[in-house]
């Protein structure tokens, strides 16, 4: 299990390396990537910023508890801080489980967790050099 | 009255002006009340205030978690990470 | 769009930054993988076949019916064909949208159909030199 | 009668012995029809016979499709691709 938050680039092949294994038939890789339009919004680029030390126990606890819920070999989350440019990786979450169905809804499921229960937020900047930060009231954006 | 130390992130870190600040409540606050205080001092806060999550020395707490002496509470808007 | 049967080592690394793109903010890669074991049954090594004009004829059909069903940006999907030993890729599934609920439904998907509709059989050898063609009547293996 | 090809995987072929073979069959035989004129020449092919899909021209067909001089016909076992 490794959990990370980086200022790094997010090298998703030695995620795979590290989850890869004898014992299980499936990984599922996910990357969540900054992308240049929101609606009708253009962004320049997003600025990431956590609560590191909760952020990190928040990981940790979610990765904990998909192995309770999942046949989960290996789990690995990283999470790219400060400046990111459209296309870049921002998360990416890797698991491999013995079959399929298991590391699809196990992947989705720590997806699905992280967008809830993890302090980091975001600042979009715009090409006008506007920027805002990103606090759904209602729901998380994807 | 006790001292704890306000961290704030994100959009409520700009809309206090630093990230960080002392601050005096009445005893055995809990963190409802704290968030009043908030709103009083810097009204803008109020809306992400009505939203935000609290964490209290690095661990998630309700609102009616009560405050003590010398605590780091953390002021966390709705989260956009992932 | 891109479809493959190989006998080469599949470079996942590879897909993903064919998939990524700056108007997606998900990317979902699925990696079937060689499992030593099934059951209690050791698996020296497996050997895939396939009827190749047909199998690429129905990944493609299977592409395109999942671009029907979700706005899929970019998808490939290779399938590697004879000699694998445990811990080697067999199939490498990815696919990218706009977010990630789309992203992760198609990707599975496109991995269920892959299952059922695609002439590909695999062997498996154990290490007594016993070998038996996988032909699942009843359900597919995973 | 007409000549067709067949062809055979997996462990299809390696019952029979060999990838393809050319067959005689009588004029408008369908799949099903051929299913049976296998067995009896193959009778350990009845088992994978009877979940086997068949291709015509590398086209899936069906139980009832007609089957054609000069076609190429592939004997699919189930598959375990993946």
């Amino acid at each position: 299990m490794k959990i990370q938050l980086t200022q790094k680039a997010i090298d998703h092949q030695k995620m795979v390396e590290n989850c890869r294994s004898k014992v299980t038939g499936a990984i599922v890789l996910f990357l969540g990537t900054v992308r240049e339009l929101t609606g009708n919004e253009k962004t320049l680029f997003l600025e990431y910023e956590a609560f590191a030390p909760l952020a990190e126990k928040s990981l940790q606890e979610i990765a904990l508890e998909s192995k309770k819920m999942w046949p989960i070999h290996q789990v690995e989350i990283i999470h790219k801080l400060g400046k990111l440019e459209p296309g870049e990786t921002s998360i990416a979450v890797c698991v491999s489980c013995p079959h399929r169905a298991e590391a699809f809804a196990a992947c989705e499921h720590i997806m699905n967790r992280i967008k809830k229960m993890v302090p980091i937020w975001k600042k979009e900047t715009n090409p006008e050099g506007g920027s805002n930060w990103v606090h759904p009231i209602s729901k998380p954006t994807s | 009255m006790i001292k704890i130390k306000m961290f704030f992130f994100a959009g409520a870190r700009e809309l206090v002006g630093q990230g960080c600040l002392e601050l005096e409540i009445p005893l055995s606050s809990n963190i409802a009340e704290l968030k009043k205080i908030l709103i009083t001092k810097h009204p803008k806060l109020e809306s992400l205030a009505n939203n935000a999550a609290f964490a209290v020395n690095e661990i998630f707490v309700t609102q009616d978690h009560i405050i003590l002496a010398e605590d780091s509470v953390a002021f966390l808007p709705p989260f956009s990470g992932g």
